[in-house]
């Protein structure tokens, strides 16, 4: 009952995810630029606006630019949500590729400081959200509610790991089951339902949310047109 | 728009971020559009009867045109970057007034009527119905960002609240609510052809005048082999000199058309202005219309055609360079015309550095000594355009030009010059009287800057490349205690400096 | 890093020690069963003659690294030869390791506290702790420690662990052996009775005897460390 | 930008978002349970707690049994490393294909001894 009942929760999810992440990917892409609006000084040639969108993107440097403290918890955050997410591979492919090997050696000598740069920085952003006056004043209901559901993730997530083990290998056929379309039972420590039902409304609230910024990125016209608009006409499809 | 006195604040040289204080610049608004204006634009002529319905169809039309709009309504996450950037927040204090404060108010409608979690939770995922003291909000914070594009910079994801408030006031517009200010110049615009309504035979008597005026002054000097024309409407002329209409008869704008005329005389290079195309600036894009941009634009295809020049050059304005580098191209291109060799449109800084390098004119740096310098990097030309071939042009060329023109010259802070400027204030159809508060406490950041370099320096002259600027700091500076003088554009140096 | 660190490092779960689930309790009641020994050993250089095969013993028994490069092989037990400056002096062999000190300097260096005296005074390592910084070895004033600089074999011995690449080992009074009530390798091995080991803090024992006669020493006594291994005839 | 380009981007965002499924299709293991793995258990005997027990927390009971060990020289036979290997003889089969399987890396026997069949044996006639 169990089981089934997440496995059809699963798959409605992720359908829900990746569905909507395409649909606001297809809009953004199709939705015209009528003008050059790149901010400068901006790169001249592509290879430029690839490096900046590049550098925008994995080292946050527009944020580094505009406030170090924010870049700083933002940086470790999403450092540390990378190595996670990295270090779920295994879950995901067998064998293991060497690669995600070689970081499960390195993980398991430093493990728990990766889930303390996991919850440190949700916890530095949360106090500076209610702290801050004018970042309280345009905080809105689902600023919060998505640190803590991160939190609640990462909580869970270390408390497995550390505290009330569940079966691995019960995890693993479950989920290995999951994306090979031949589901298994699902494993029964609480603290591993609790974990995959936050990661499910984390990935059915995904494309609704504000976390739909790490597709955006790439699509931010200030930053990804190229400063030439002298040298080659730029063309409103809207008005030709 | 407070009646009473303005409480100037203190300079002390140094920017603080305020504590906030809701609401403290609801109460500055702009007057509203007349009806006629409304109506001679092609708007409904006052608030129509279901103005929610019309705006949100609107803004659905919006975000189907522009990608700016649709990206940047979705993914900002509120970090809190940029909210200690704009000058008008830390100006007014008003948290309305920071950039994300400002695009919550359309982003606020645009869940509620856009997005699913908006529709099903509302309040709780953040949705606010358009009501009438939302559409209050909008009036007066919409039409307080100057679109300076300092948050964009500021911003990871680089969002830029200048096409967030462009499009809510091009909503504002379709359901009949406009400002006075900025219609009432498009309209000038588009009856007589610059923002301050000049008929061609005004212009050319002030100009006239001018020319006469200068003269003397040489001739006061000793010097009598002068003669610097300033050409009007010269069919066949080399270039064609667009520059924005308080350079006609302002001043100390005029001071800079002295400039550009001397340069050219000197380089030898035949020139003209056009009464057709007797403005630079384009007020459209201060009220978010494509359409309003395009005819404004339009006339200055029409008169490069019509005076079969081969160059295109750009005087001292700020959002017009933007407008020129940027959209011209576009909006009314392609310029088959013009020679290919030299940018299209090319400013009149890189114009007079290219000679300045070339040697085609010669400079006597000691004509300006009485001044110790410093360069205000106007918003538009430093964040949304380029000079020369480096990015980054922008910065440079007009400062060598100074240090061509001066011996004494010094930056304001790092943190408030080059891509970090602050905006003067006045940007975006902030330049009127009605919104005098807004304008002092807007200039506020730029002038702490200032006031850190006159005390430190003794800065006493203060130049830039851009009218409206000019304009608002003449107005501000005597409030904030600095003199009036002291604001002056580049080529007013040129033209003290330069040898004839 | 020890789940029992991480506990004291805290703050983040207080109902975790309610629920971690190998619980302490398990060995609650064996832990009494250390009876108050104090393990120390007399080393009689008069009997001594430096044939070294309590070297080769330990070397066995130990899986010590062992590699032909003389500057990386370790050594738990080494034999000293040493000549005094009188003249007609005897060459004396002199075996040296670990002194098993009360009051060890490597122990009061280590960073992460790996190395430990044991209630029963031996000084350990704890090699799957050992982060390999060598800040014991240059403590040490009895250069009783090797570092493992490359990866080697050492499965003479399958009873007992070898020490991997990257960790300090050094002698340990054949721990495993002592707590199985056998004497250490080197004490066993040799026929001569140079070695004796035993609990100090039995009068009766044999070790205790022998250091009440009076004529024992310690190397480096100036430094008061308060070392466990005496010798006799220094 | 154009339609075609459009899905061409869209097709590259649902290949990473996907990249899981497309794997394990790549790899020709959908729809089959070859996924899971079965272990080889002794055949007789009782471990020391129950098997559910076991698998999930084996772990922390040999951490616990060494720290026990190391530091106070507490040896409990029951629950030392040594004592597992006398029923789970194969390493192959019970050890390394759970761990490989989920991608764990012990380090138990970088330092000790694993024995084989052989080893086993004499220490058997040796008790």
């Amino acid at each position: 009952m169990l089981s089934t009942c997440y496995t059809f929760s699963a798959y409605f999810a992720i359908v829900i995810f990746v569905l909507g992440i395409l649909c606001k990917v297809w809009k953004y892409a199709i939705t015209p630029n009528p003008l050059k609006i790149s901010l400068t000084p901006a790169p001249t040639n592509a290879a430029g606006v690839i490096l900046r969108v590049i550098l925008d993107a994995s080292l946050f440097n527009s944020l580094f630019k505009s406030n170090k403290f924010i870049w700083l918890g933002g940086c470790a955050l999403h450092l540390a949500l990378l190595i996670v997410v990295a270090s779920h591979i295994r879950f995901f492919v067998s064998p293991v590729p060497e690669l995600i090997m070689l970081l499960q050696t390195f993980l398991q000598s430093i493990g728990i400081f990766i889930g303390a740069i996991f919850l440190a920085p949700i916890g530095y952003l949360f106090i500076r959200r209610v702290w801050v006056d004018r970042i309280r004043f345009v905080s809105i209901f689902a600023d919060y509610f998505i640190l803590i559901l991160l939190f609640c993730i990462g909580l869970s997530g270390i408390t497995m790991k550390y505290f009330i083990r569940p079966d691995l290998v019960a995890v693993k056929t479950f989920i290995m089951g999951l994306i090979s379309f031949s589901p298994e039972p699902m494993p029964t420590n609480p603290i591993f339902i609790t974990h995959f039902t936050l990661i499910l409304i984390l990935l059915a609230y995904f494309p609704f949310s504000k976390l739909i910024h790490s597709v955006g990125i790439f699509f931010s016209p200030t930053r990804n047109q190229i400063d030439n608009s002298r040298e080659k006409r730029h063309v409103n499809p809207w008005d030709r | 728009m407070a009646k009473e006195k303005i409480e100037v604040p203190k300079l002390t040289g140094k920017i603080e971020i305020p504590r906030i204080k809701p609401g403290a610049a609801l109460v500055c608004e702009h007057h509203k559009a007349k009806e006629q204006m409304l109506t001679e634009l092609g708007y409904p002529s006052a608030l129509v009867e279901n103005w929610q319905e019309k705006a949100i169809a609107k803004m659905r039309e919006l975000l189907n045109k522009y990608k700016s709009l649709k990206l940047y309504l979705d993914v900002c996450v509120r970090c809190g970057a940029c909210t200690d950037k704009c000058q008008f927040f830390l100006g007014t204090a008003d948290p309305k007034n920071t950039p994300v404060g400002r695009q919550e108010l359309l982003r606020k409608i645009y869940r509620r009527y856009f997005t699913p979690a908006g529709k099903l939770l509302g309040g709780l995922a953040g949705a606010e119905d358009f009501t009438e003291e939302m559409l209050k909000e909008w009036y007066a914070y919409f039409h307080q960002c100057s679109q300076c594009r300092r948050c964009s910079l500021a911003c990871p994801y680089g969002i830029d609240t200048a096409e967030i408030s462009m499009a809510a006031r091009e909503i504002m517009h379709s359901i009949g609510l406009g400002t006075k200010y900025t219609d009432e110049i498009i309209l000038k615009v588009f009856n007589v052809g610059n923002n301050l309504g000049m008929q061609p035979k005004a212009i050319k008597s002030s100009l006239d005048f001018c020319v006469d005026e200068m003269k003397e002054a040489y001739e006061e000097k000793g010097i009598t082999n002068i003669d610097v024309k300033i050409p009007m409407d010269v069919e066949g002329a080399d270039i064609l000199l667009v520059v924005p209409s308080a350079d006609f008869f302002a001043s100390p704008h005029i001071e800079s058309l002295l400039g550009y005329a001397k340069v050219f005389h000197q380089a030898g290079i035949s020139w003209t202005l056009s009464s057709y195309a007797s403005e630079a600036g384009n007020f459209g894009m201060f009220t978010g219309s494509y359409d309003g941009m395009k005819k404004v634009a339009s006339r200055i295809g029409q008169a490069v055609r019509d005076l079969k020049v081969k160059r295109l050059v750009i005087g001292e304005c700020g959002h017009a360079y933007r407008i020129a580098y940027n959209f011209w191209n576009t909006l009314t291109g392609p310029f088959d015309t013009l020679d290919p060799k030299y940018p299209v449109p090319q400013h009149i800084c890189e114009f007079t550095y290219d000679m300045i390098k070339r040697g085609a004119i010669r400079l006597d740096k000691s004509a300006n000594d009485e001044f110790v310098v410093t360069y205000h990097d106007s918003c538009n030309v430093a964040r949304a355009t380029r000079m020369g071939d480096m990015p980054g042009g922008q910065f440079e060329i007009p400062r060598a030009i100074i240090k061509a023109c001066c011996n004494k010259f010094v930056d304001m802070p790092q943190e408030t010059i080059r891509e970090n400027t602050f905006c003067c204030g006045g940007g975006a159809g902030l330049l009127t009287d009605e919104m005098l508060e807004i304008r002092i406490k807007g200039a506020m950041p730029r002038m702490q800057a200032l006031k850190q370099v006159v005390d430190s320096h003794g800065v006493n002259f203060y130049v830039l490349i851009c009218a409206i600027c000019k304009a608002q700091f003449t107005k501000i500076f005597p409030m904030y205690g600095f003199p009036m003088d002291m604001v002056g554009g580049v080529h007013q140096l040129v033209s003290r400096a330069i040898i004839l | 890093m020890e789940r029992r660190d991480f506990l004291k490092l805290g703050g983040i779960v207080a109902a975790a020690g309610a629920v971690a689930p190998a619980s302490s309790l398990l060995y609650a009641s064996k832990v009494e069963s250390k009876n108050g020994n104090k393990y120390g050993m007399v080393i009689d250089l008069t009997k001594c003659d430096g044939c070294g095969e309590c070297v080769s013993a330990c070397r066995t028994a130990n899986n010590v690294a062992t590699f032909p490069d003389e500057k990386i092989n370790n050594h738990l037990l080494r034999i000293a030869h040493v000549k005094s400056k009188f003249p007609n002096s005897q060459e004396q062999a002199i075996p040296l390791m670990c002194m098993h000190c009360d009051n060890p300097p490597c122990v009061h260096v280590c960073p992460v506290k790996a190395s430990f005296v044991r209630k029963d005074g031996i000084v350990l390592i704890d090699k799957h702790r050992c982060i390999g910084c060598r800040y014991c070895m240059v403590a040490c004033p009895y250069k009783a420690r090797s570092f493992v600089f490359k990866h080697h074999e050492g499965s003479s011995n399958p009873e007992v662990p070898k020490t991997m690449h990257g960790v300090v080992e050094k002698c340990e009074f054949c721990v495993s052996r002592v707590d199985h009530g056998q004497l250490p390798v080197c004490v066993e091995t040799c026929k001569k009775g140079v070695m004796s080991f035993g609990n100090l803090n039995d009068k009766d024992s044999q070790v205790s005897r022998l250091i009440t006669s009076g004529r024992v020493h310690r190397v480096r006594e100036d430094l008061h460390l308060g070392a466990k291994v005496y010798y006799l005839g220094l | 930008m154009n339609k075609f380009m459009a899905k061409i981007v869209v097709l590259i965002f649902a290949l990473v978002l996907l990249s899981p499924f497309v794997v394990n299709a790549v790899r020709g293991v959908m729809g089959s349970s070859a996924t899971a793995i079965d272990l080889v258990l002794p055949e007789s005997g009782e471990c020391v707690k129950d098997k559910e027990y076991m698998r999930a927390n084996h772990m922390d009971i040999l951490k616990e049994a060494r720290v026990k060990t190391v530091r106070d020289g507490v040896r409990i036979k029951d629950y030392s490393l040594k004592n597992c290997q006398t029923c789970h003889t194969n390493r192959d089969e019970f050890c390394d294909r759970c761990h490989n399987y989920v991608g764990v890396k012990p380090e138990c026997f970088e330092c000790h001894h694993f024995p084989t069949s052989k080893e086993r044996k004499e220490r058997c006639e040796g008790n």
